[in-house]
Parts: structure tokens; C-alpha cells; sequence
């Protein structure tokens, strides 16, 4: 297994104590696409970042275990973690309008992010950026190289931040909310770009959002949380045997194309599910 | 539980369910002074700027001796047990003209707070929530305004009309209202294009019932922010006017006066000159030290 | 109730809605479908006067509409904005949100107003005198409609009301949407990027791209596949293909 | 933005830097019509006869209306004349080339000094943010923005030069230099560079030290707190995420991310900074006797020589106006965001 997570807890302190985010999660992805589901303040999120470190610094992170390829994140100083970082598992966040430098070309961008683990002159990183910018599928990617993100479009600067997280070849990818950000046509071919470059890259692929369907469409296997906690765990292709009653509630709430409803049903809270 | 009363105070302003409009507005100021008092920064500026109030106002019971009589058997004395901050060169009480001082100093910033503040902000809301022609002419006037840097435009105003406490505070405020109009405007124009403010014109409220109850309420917390810190700048533009004698007149104890007459015995008779001085740098850290705290309790994210 | 004709609005060089036209019955409800840029919450601020950069006709219940409204229009028409986190004053209770538009227009008996309005969109009176900051997303969208129904309008037009919610939370909302506008007999139009949102609350749909309305059709012929512009096609394919798989 | 849409700002630009630049004008032209002073008595004396008086008003057109007047003013100020200094006897304009490069020296070291600490010190505040550092440069900021220059300035004598006596005392070099270096730039080292002497550089170096320091203070606080400010906002930006998600070092991170989009806006608080030493060098220079445009300022100021007042004030107008437009420049050319 790639990652091995044990009763990760994740708390903020607050003025009245501790407010916890993430409580008791444990998991397992090997080389696989597993999709990780939840709706806002579920958890998913700093869940899927704790394996880089990348939490904010007042965030107080507990596990009995927390490994990366054996490696105990928990415990390792920031110059293990920083060859982690980029060099085996990369990070796409959800809108390329922040995410990317602002005052950096693309491809300074891209670049820096394959010169900081291959050795390799400047130009030979430039002409690398150019590259992957060609294997994501940007038309003229030499001009684009040369562009600002505020030049380029969402779905464009997505594909960007893709390229720059591909640049070290990783083993792993996380996919933060990639395409919440992104018109609904953009959107698919986003996903499918992902998709179509993990599996040909043998790459394990963390994709993290709200969207239930979306996330089933793409991935192995979904995991489902709910106020900090994994309440289910499946195969993408039985999601319709769902058992989980805030499974089943996230897939009815939704208005389908399909068939017309009078009234949508309307998910009824068990405060069981925080047991 | 939910039913009964909250018997305490505390209780009664922390609830999460307020019954009524007081309630609720007292209990955001409730929470804000709870933000406010566990900030060690803000506590001690509020204290030193109440000290520095409580000062101002009992001035003739604080002080020991009459702040002009002269006594020039006993100039330039040593801090003793009769005069605690030793005489200056007329052989003046300096403790008691530093405590009278006070008044001086705080009443000019008062006056200049008073005429800037409003101003500038009724300006600045108007331009940034009208834009267009009133915009650029208002913005203009601050602009020119702005092109001088503070003291050389008080100075060059003192010069037309004449020293004095009054021309001073005509003087300094003339300088401060345009970068609180600045401020006031920059915060108006991300205001105005909020879909809350969208909603209020969306009520059919006109223009200015907006400005005055929707904009210029929010325009406040950071304007509140900005002027307190702008205190700490007045003080310091106020005191060197005094010093170049531009400013208040002797024989008045303002500070800066006090330190420009004494300056001449800095070598041999320091704390003369010097105790003005340290009085001006406390006022003027008080309210440094209260704006820095104020702004860390109503604008968190400009820590 | 609604009719456009030949609408333009221009930003500086971008002409961000071309020449749109279209109507909606009295008690009628019109869904715009688009994505970013085409020009759909344009055409939606134009109508609520918050625009005044437009050209060609608009009419309200047959009465034509000028750039600058007059406080009678405000009554009738009133808009449900996407952000719930940026459509309430940040300083103002609940209360006070609800009871300024009665002041505006000097309505009368405010007191039991707020209490119906608050009943109406099922939210506790224990939230009446919370600042937004201690709402949830779902209870401040609900405060905002509620806000648009205080001076009891004939129009209301939806601005994406449930994009920025929870899919949980929106199921909840466009219910209340959907019995609101039963109940008050309400004209609306509703803006969003989601076919299948607003498939469920408009019988009719506009599709728009670059500005343009490039298929107006009824939501049965939409469910069923009888689309004949590319885009509404594409959309309708991406809709069904990622979200019900 | 396009090309064109760039010329057509700028044109803007310059088109405001006009209109200010007239109001700036006017309001000199007009604070020294109010003044109390007759213009005509501070030229002839007190007991000049009244033919004598009358015909220096009309030379000097104050028997015209105001608009008139203005418009000599105005004239008179394209042509470079500012009128004559009773008090030296030279032209204004003459008085001012030669005080005014001995502050820009002073407010150039000042700059430079307050530079190389502040931006630093910020950079180091906001990345520990609330730890002992933090606190540390903060005390340091607000004494630095509340302790009064001239207070400052005497202690400073105080210490360094008479107690210490670490430090020469007030004024640009000593008296044994004077007259040795020949004046060139006006600036003092700069001459001294040009004519090797090496002995009036180290003096004149000597010299500057103590008021540039107290000068520097003031603004290095205010460039701190800027520098701080802006960084908090950029380090918690999005993309600083991206790029630790890369595995970039965490220097690289602070200086190439965080520091690389705050440069520009920082270069804008460096030119108003510099701007606003002018204000600080009227009082220090009075402290340290410096022969710069503050100490003219303020002698002719109590020497009621209005023509000296109105053109250093006038003057030192300009030159912020000058450095606006240099900064607004600047950030056109550097941001790629605002192209």
C-alpha cells in the first residue's frame, strides 16, 4: 500500500477548545483512483492534504499511523517531506485563478516545479515545460509557456497545473475540487484529461469533491464522509447499493435531467451518523 | 433549558439567541470588547490614552506648581523632591507643564479628528458610491492635497495666517482629511458593488439612506482604525510644528514648544529638553499602540 | 408579465448580452442556462434596474421600463442573489435585514411581517436577531428569500440560488422555491449553470452562449433529447452522462 | 491590456499629473496672497518712501486683479523664476540648486538604510507571524513611528557626539574640508568619489550617519509594517500552496513566491516613503544644522521671506508628484498583471 492512514485527527483550537475537523479516519489507497466524497467542512480536504503536511499551521494532527510508501509523515522533518512534495505526489487545488503565481509565466512555473527534483539546466526545464504542456493537450503550447495565468482561461490554467504537478513524474495525485471551479463542458474534458494521463502514468489518483456522481464516473473506488468521519466506503460501480442512509440521501437530493420530480426528497439528519 | 432566562449578564450578552435588537447589538459590542481585552497591545494603549485623558482633565489637581509662574533663582534645577522633573530656564515647574501640556496636545487632536473625520468620510463615501464626475473632481482636490507631504503644507498655511493654537489645527487638519477621504472611498467601492448592497438598492432605498445606514457603517471600522493610528501622526506633526515655532506660542506648555526653548541645554541640563520629549513619545504610542490593537479586533485579516 | 426585446447590454468593449428577446406569462417561470460569460445574471441585473447600460425594450406587466426605476417597481420585482455569504449585510441582524424594506416603503405592522416572513421560509424565530456570520449557508439563502418577499412582489427573479450551497441544502431550497411560487401565484426567472436545476423548477429554458439565446425550449422536449442547437445538445449530453451515470 | 489601451492610461496618467500639478500651483500661489506680510515692505523696508513702495507694487503687479496675478505667477514659473530671496539676495530657484542636493543626500542614505533593514525585518515579522520576533519588530515599528525626530536627533547628539563622542557633531563636513572638494553633483560624496579625496569622503561619510540614521528610523518602521502587511496577504495566498506542493525549499517559497508578487507594490511604499523623508529632513536638518532645502525652508520661514517659503514648499510638491508618477510608472512596466 502506498498510504497506510490510522485514526488521523485533525483539530483547530478555538476559543471555547478544540474543534475537531477530522476524527478517527483510517484508509488505505494503493495504485488506484479512489474518489473521496463530502459535502463542505466533511473533512475531505485537509484529510487528502495531511499526506503532504500542507495544513494550516495552527492545525493540530494526530494518527497511530500516517505513512507515505513507509515513510512516517507524522515524524519526518521538512526535507523528507519536500522530496514527498511535487517529487511523488503532487497536489492540483481548485481554482487555477489562485493557484497559480500570479507574476510567473506558466512556464516558469512548470519549470520550477521539474527543476526543484531533476537536475537539469534552464533550458532544458523550459523545453520540459513545453513538453508537458504539449501532453496536456494545449494547442500551441510554446506561446502558452510564455503566458501569465491571468492570459489564460480556467480550463486552460488547469491543464497548467496539472503539467506542473506531472513535471517529476510522481507516483501519486491529488486532485483537489479540480473542476468545481470550471464550465460543465471544460469540466469533463478536465477530468477525463486526468483520468486518461493517470492511467497511462500507472499513477495512484486521489480525486477529492462534493459531487457524488462525478466522483463515482471517474474512480475505482469512493470513500464518503460525513462531519469529519468516513461513514462508507465502495466500489464506484455499486454506488446504486449504496447503504449508508447519507449515501443514499447525497444521491436522491440531486434533480436529475431524467426524471422530473414534484419535490426533491430532502435528507433528514441522524445525529447517529456522528457516533 | 432554551425557555429559561440566562440569569447573568455575561449570560445574557453571549446568548446565541437574542431576543431583541438591543440584545443582539449589545452582545457584538459585548464580544468585540472580549476580543479587544484579551489583546496585551490594545490594553496598554487604552490605558496609556485614558491615563493620558484622566491627565488632561485634572491637570490643575495633578499638578504641584502654577505652569507659568517663574522662579529664575532656581532655573534649570535638577529633578527634586519640590520639583519633580526638575525647572526649566525660567525655573518653571516642568512636571506641572508637561501635566498642563496634556491638555493642550489632546485638545488639538480632538479638534482635528473632529473637523477631518466627518469630512473626510462624507466625502470619501460620496465619491466612491456616486463615481463618475463627482468622483474625479472630489478625488482631484485630495489629490492635490495629497501632492504635499503633511508638515510642509501646515507649515506653508501657519506662515499665511499666523502661528497660534488655532491656525495649527486649521492647519493639520487641512492635511488629514484627505487620506481618510482616500481610505473612505477605496472602502466604499468594493462595498458598492456587494450583492448586499444590490439587495438594499434592490428595496428601492435611494442613494443616501444606502450611504448613510448601509456604506458608511462599514466604511467605519477601518476608518476608526486609521485615525487612531492618524492621532499618533497628528501628535507628532503638532509637536514639530511647536518645535520649528510654527506652531503653539510660548509661554502655552506645548510639548514641542517646550522642547524647541530647551534645546539649547541638551548637552548640560538633558532632561530639560528631554522629559517634553518622552511626553509627546508616550501620547504619541498610545494611540499607536491603540490603533494597532483596534485594527487587530475589527480587521483580522490586515494583522 | 415579462417581456424583452432586442436587450444589449455592453461592458466597455464587450457587448455581454446581444439582442436577446423573450417573454414570461404572468405566474410563468423562464429557466436561463449558460455558463460563465454568456451573459445570463446580465441579463437578470438589467431587468432589476442594477444596469443601467442597456438598450432595447423591457416591460413589466405591460408597463415599459426606463434605466432609472422609481420605488413602486422595487415593489413588485425582487432578486435572490447566488452568494448567500455576500447578499446579507454583514452588520445587520437578521431583523434588520427583513424590516428594511419595510421601512423603505413604509409598510405598516413590521413586527408580525418579520414573523410571517421568517415562518414562510421555515427558519426558527431563535435566529431573528443572529448576525449572517452565525447563519448557516442554507439558513442565510433563506433569509435572503424571505428578504425579496417581505414588500410581497409579483416578480422575483433567481440569480444561481443554490450553486453555492450544498447538494443537500440546495434539494432543500429549490423546494422552497418550487412551493413559494405555487402558493404566491409569483412570476420568476431563474439564472443557472445546472440543466438539471433548473429543469426541475421551469417548464420553459433558455439556452444561451457568448451573450446569444441560441435555443428557447419547453423542459419536456429538453428531457426527452428534442434539442436542435449543438450547445443545449452538448449540455444536456454532459448533464446526464456525469451526473446520473 | 492592449497596447493601445496602455498609451491610453497613460495619457490619462499624465493628463491628472497635470491637473494636480496646477492645483499644487495655485495653492502656493494663493497661500502667499493671503499672507500678512506686505510682499512690497519685506522687499523696500519699513521706511521707504510711498512713491518708492507704490512702484515697486506695480513692478510687481499687485495692483492687478488676482486672476492676472496668477497668470504672471504661473509665467514667471515656466520661465524658472520663482522670484528673489530677501534674505540671501539670490534667485529662489539659485538658493534651492544649491540646498537641495544636500538633502537628497541625506534622504537617499536615509532610503537605502530603511530599505535594507525594514524590508527584512517585515519579510521575518509575517513569517513568524505571532512568535517573539514578530512581537520584537513590532515594539520596534510602533517606537519607531511614535518617538518624535527631533527628540531622536538631541538624543542622538547627545549620546554619540558629546558622550560617546563617536560621532562629529552637526553640519556637512568639517570646517577644514570646506572649499576642498569642488562642487560637482552638489552631493558631497559623490564629489569627493569624483575628486578622490578620500579624507573629505570619509568625513562627509562621518557626517551623514547620525541624521540619516534618525531619518532612516522613521521610515524603516513604516517600511516594516508595509512590508509585514503585504506578505501576510501574499503567503496566504493559494499559490503558496502550490508551490510548497511542489517541494520547493521554504526559502525559495518566501522569497521567489510570497516576495516576488509583494516587489512591485513594496516599490510603490519605497517611492511615497522616500517622498515623505522630505518632511522628516525639515526637522532633522534644524537639529543637525544640515544646509538642506528643510533648514532654507524653516529660516526663511522665520525670516518671513515668502518668495524662499513658497518656492522650497512648491518645489518639494513637485518632487513628490515626480516620484507618484516614477512609482505609477514603475508598476506599469513591472507587473505583468497591470499590462
Amino acid at each position: 500500500m502506498l498510504v497506510e492512514i490510522d485514526n488521523l485527527s485533525i483539530a483547530f483550537p478555538t476559543p471555547t477548545g478544540l474543534s475537531h475537523a477530522v476524527r478517527g479516519v483510517s484508509l488505505r489507497i494503493g495504485a488506484q483512483k479512489l474518489g473521496i466524497v463530502g459535502e463542505s467542512g466533511s473533512g475531505k480536504s485537509l484529510t487528502a492534504r495531511s499526506l503532504l503536511r500542507l495544513l494550516p499551521e495552527s492545525a493540530k494532527l494526530t494518527a497511530d499511523r500516517l505513512t507515505f510508501d513507509g515513510i512516517d509523515i507524522l515524524r519526518a522533518n521538512e526535507r523528507t517531506m519536500r522530496d514527498i512534495r511535487g517529487k511523488r505526489a503532487g497536489l492540483i487545488l481548485q481554482d487555477p485563478k489562485y493557484a497559480l503565481n500570479p507574476v510567473m509565466t506558466a512556464g516558469d512555473q512548470i519549470a520550477e516545479a521539474w527543476r526543484a527534483h531533476k537536475k537539469g539546466s534552464r533550458r532544458e526545464a523550459m523545453q520540459k515545460a513545453v513538453d508537458l504542456l504539449d501532453q496536456v493537450r494545449i494547442r500551441d503550447p510554446a506561446r502558452v509557456a510564455r503566458a501569465y495565468p491571468h492570459e489564460l482561461s480556467g480550463g486552460m490554467g488547469q491543464r497548467v497545473m496539472i503539467a506542473m504537478m506531472l513535471a517529476p513524474d510522481p507516483e501519486m495525485l491529488i486532485a483537489d475540487e479540480p473542476t468545481s471551479a470550471l464550465d460543465a463542458t471544460v469540466q469533463a474534458d478536465i477530468l477525463r484529461l486526468i483520468e486518461d494521463l493517470v492511467s497511462r502514468r500507472g499513477m495512484a489518483l486521489v480525486l477529492i469533491s462534493h459531487d457524488l456522481p462525478l466522483v463515482s464516473h471517474f474512480c475505482d473506488d469512493v470513500v464518503v464522509m460525513y462531519a469529519g468521519r468516513i461513514v462508507e466506503r465502495l466500489r464506484a460501480a455499486d454506488l446504486s447499493r449504496a447503504e449508508h442512509p447519507y449515501t443514499r440521501g447525497l444521491l436522491n437530493c440531486l434533480p436529475a435531467l431524467s426524471r422530473p420530480q414534484p419535490s426533491l426528497p430532502v435528507m433528514v439528519r441522524d445525529p447517529a451518523w456522528l457516533a | 433549558m432554551s425557555a429559561a432566562r440566562p440569569v447573568t449578564w455575561r449570560g445574557w450578552l453571549l446568548t446565541e439567541t437574542p431576543s431583541s435588537r438591543r440584545q443582539a447589538a449589545w452582545g457584538r459590542r459585548y464580544r468585540m470588547w472580549l476580543a479587544f481585552s484579551s489583546n496585551p497591545v490594545a490594553m496598554l494603549g487604552l490605558v496609556l490614552t485614558v491615563l493620558l485623558f484622566l491627565c488632561a482633565a485634572a491637570a490643575p489637581l495633578l499638578a504641584t506648581h502654577d505652569p507659568a509662574a517663574q522662579d529664575l533663582a532656581n532655573r534649570l534645577a535638577k529633578p527634586t523632591a519640590a520639583h519633580w522633573f526638575g525647572t526649566d530656564e525660567l525655573g518653571r515647574d516642568v512636571y506641572s507643564r508637561v501635566m498642563y501640556g496634556s491638555r493642550v496636545t489632546l485638545g488639538m487632536v480632538l479638534a482635528v479628528v473632529l473637523t477631518a473625520g466627518p469630512v473626510g468620510l462624507a466625502i470619501g463615501c460620496m465619491a466612491g458610491y456616486f463615481g463618475g464626475w463627482a468622483d474625479r473632481v472630489l478625488m482631484r482636490v485630495t489629490d492635490i492635497f495629497l501632492a504635499f507631504p503633511r508638515l510642509i503644507l501646515a507649515l506653508a498655511f501657519v506662515a499665511a495666517i499666523r502661528p497660534g493654537i488655532t491656525s495649527t489645527v486649521a492647519a493639520i487638519a487641512l492635511t488629514a482629511w484627505p487620506p481618510i477621504a482616500r481610505l473612505a472611498r477605496a472602502e466604499t467601492l468594493t462595498i458598492r458593488n456587494t450583492d448586499y448592497i444590490a439587495a438594499m438598492r434592490l428595496t428601492g432605498a435611494g442613494p443616501f439612506r444606502i450611504i448613510l445606514r448601509h456604506v458608511a457603517p462599514l466604511c467605519l471600522d477601518s476608518l476608526i482604525v486609521r485615525v487612531t493610528l492618524d492621532m499618533s501622526a497628528i501628535i507628532l506633526t503638532a509637536a514639530a510644528l511647536g518645535f520649528l515655532g510654527m506652531g503653539v506660542q510660548p509661554p502655552s506648555p506645548e510639548w514641542g514648544a517646550m522642547v524647541a526653548t530647551a534645546r539649547r541645554f541638551i548637552l548640560e541640563q538633558w532632561w530639560v529638553p528631554t522629559i517634553p520629549g518622552l511626553a509627546i513619545f508616550v501620547a504619541a504610542l498610545a494611540f499607536n499602540l491603540l490603533g494597532d490593537g483596534v485594527r487587530d479586533v475589527l480587521d483580522p485579516k490586515q494583522r | 408579465m415579462i417581456d424583452v426585446e432586442n436587450l444589449s447590454v455592453r461592458f466597455r468593449d464587450i457587448e455581454a448580452v446581444k439582442s436577446v428577446s423573450f417573454r414570461v406569462p404572468h405566474g410563468g417561470s423562464l429557466g436561463i442556462v449558460g455558463e460563465s460569460g454568456s451573459g445570463k445574471s446580465t441579463i437578470l441585473r438589467a431587468l432589476a434596474g442594477l444596469n443601467a447600460d442597456w438598450t432595447g425594450r423591457m416591460a413589466v406587466d405591460g408597463v415599459p421600463l426606463v434605466p432609472r426605476r422609481d420605488r413602486a417597481f422595487f415593489r413588485r420585482v425582487q432578486m435572490v442573489f447566488q452568494d448567500p455569504y455576500g447578499s446579507l449585510h454583514p452588520r445587520q441582524t437578521v431583523d434588520q435585514a427583513l424590516s428594511e424594506p419595510l421601512a423603505v416603503h413604509g409598510i405598516p405592522d413590521g413586527e408580525a411581517r418579520v414573523r410571517r416572513a421568517l415562518d414562510e421560509v421555515a427558519l426558527p424565530g431563535t435566529i431573528r436577531f443572529r448576525y449572517p456570520h452565525q447563519l448557516s449557508g442554507g439558513q442565510r439563502q433563506r433569509v435572503a428569500i424571505a428578504r425579496a418577499l417581505m414588500t410581497e412582489p409579483e416578480v422575483l427573479l433567481l440569480d444561481e440560488p443554490t450553486s453555492a450551497l450544498d447538494v443537500s441544502v440546495q434539494a432543500e431550497i429549490l423546494n422552497l422555491l418550487a412551493d413559494l411560487q405555487r402558493r404566491r401565484d409569483l412570476t420568476s426567472i431563474m439564472v443557472s449553470h445546472n440543466l438539471a436545476v433548473v429543469a426541475h423548477l421551469c417548464p420553459t429554458i433558455a439556452v444561451m452562449q457568448l451573450g446569444e439565446i441560441v435555443e428557447m425550449l419547453s423542459t419536456d422536449d429538453l428531457r426527452a433529447g428534442r434539442t436542435t442547437h449543438p450547445h443545449t445538445t452538448a449540455l444536456r449530453a454532459l448533464s446526464v452522462e456525469l451526473q446520473e451515470s | 491590456m492592449s497596447r493601445s489601451g496602455w498609451v491610453r492610461s497613460l495619457g490619462a496618467t499624465s493628463s491628472s499629473v497635470l491637473v494636480t500639478l496646477f492645483g499644487l500651483i495655485l495653492i502656493t500661489f494663493l497661500i502667499g496672497r493671503v499672507m500678512p506680510i506686505d510682499p512690497v515692505i519685506a522687499i523696500v523696508g519699513d521706511h521707504a518712501p510711498p512713491d518708492v513702495i507704490e512702484r515697486v507694487r506695480v513692478e510687481l503687479a499687485l495692483d492687478r486683479p488676482l486672476p492676472v496675478q496668477f497668470w504672471i505667477y504661473v509665467r514667471n514659473l515656466l520661465h524658472g523664476d520663482l522670484g528673489r530671496s530677501v534674505m540671501t539676495s539670490n534667485t529662489v530657484l539659485a538658493d534651492i540648486g544649491h540646498f537641495f542636493p544636500a538633502t537628497m543626500e541625506l534622504a537617499t542614505v536615509a532610503i537605502l538604510g530603511a530599505t535594507l533593514v525594514g524590508v527584512p525585518l517585515g519579510v521575518l515579522a509575517a513569517v513568524r507571524q505571532g512568535h517573539r520576533i514578530d512581537h520584537i519588530v513590532r515594539v520596534v515599528c510602533l517606537t519607531g513611528q511614535s518617538v518624535p525626530i527631533f527628540l531622536l536627533g538631541l538624543l542622538a547628539l547627545l549620546v554619540f557626539y558629546a558622550t560617546l563622542g563617536w560621532a562629529p557633531g552637526t553640519g556637512r563636513q568639517d570646517v577644514i574640508y570646506q572649499g576642498d572638494v569642488a562642487p560637482m553633483t552638489g552631493l558631497l560624496t559623490v564629489d569627493a568619489l569624483i575628486a578622490g579625496n578620500w579624507d573629505a569622503l570619509w568625513d562627509a561619510l562621518a557626517h551623514l550617519v547620525l541624521p540619516a540614521s534618525v531619518l532612516a528610523y522613521f521610515s524603516m518602521a513604516y517600511i516594516t509594517r508595509m512590508t509585514r502587511s503585504f506578505m501576510l496577504e501574499a503567503l496566504h495566498g493559494e499559490y503558496i500552496i502550490t508551490a510548497r506542493a511542489k517541494g520547493l525549499s521554504p526559502l525559495r517559497v518566501i522569497w521567489r513566491h510570497a516576495f516576488g508578487n509583494i516587489a512591485v507594490r513594496l516599490v510603490t511604499v519605497l517611492a511615497l516613503t522616500y517622498a515623505g523623508l522630505l518632511e522628516g529632513a525639515v526637522v532633522t536638518e534644524t537639529i543637525f544644522s544640515w544646509p538642506g532645502l528643510g533648514q532654507y525652508l524653516t529660516v526663511s520661514l522665520l525670516n518671513a521671506d515668502m518668495n524662499a517659503v513658497l518656492g522650497a514648499t512648491l518645489i518639494i510638491g513637485m518632487t513628490y508628484l515626480a516620484l507618484n508618477l516614477g512609482a505609477d510608472l514603475l508598476y506599469r512596466l513591472l507587473d505583468p498583471r497591470a499590462q
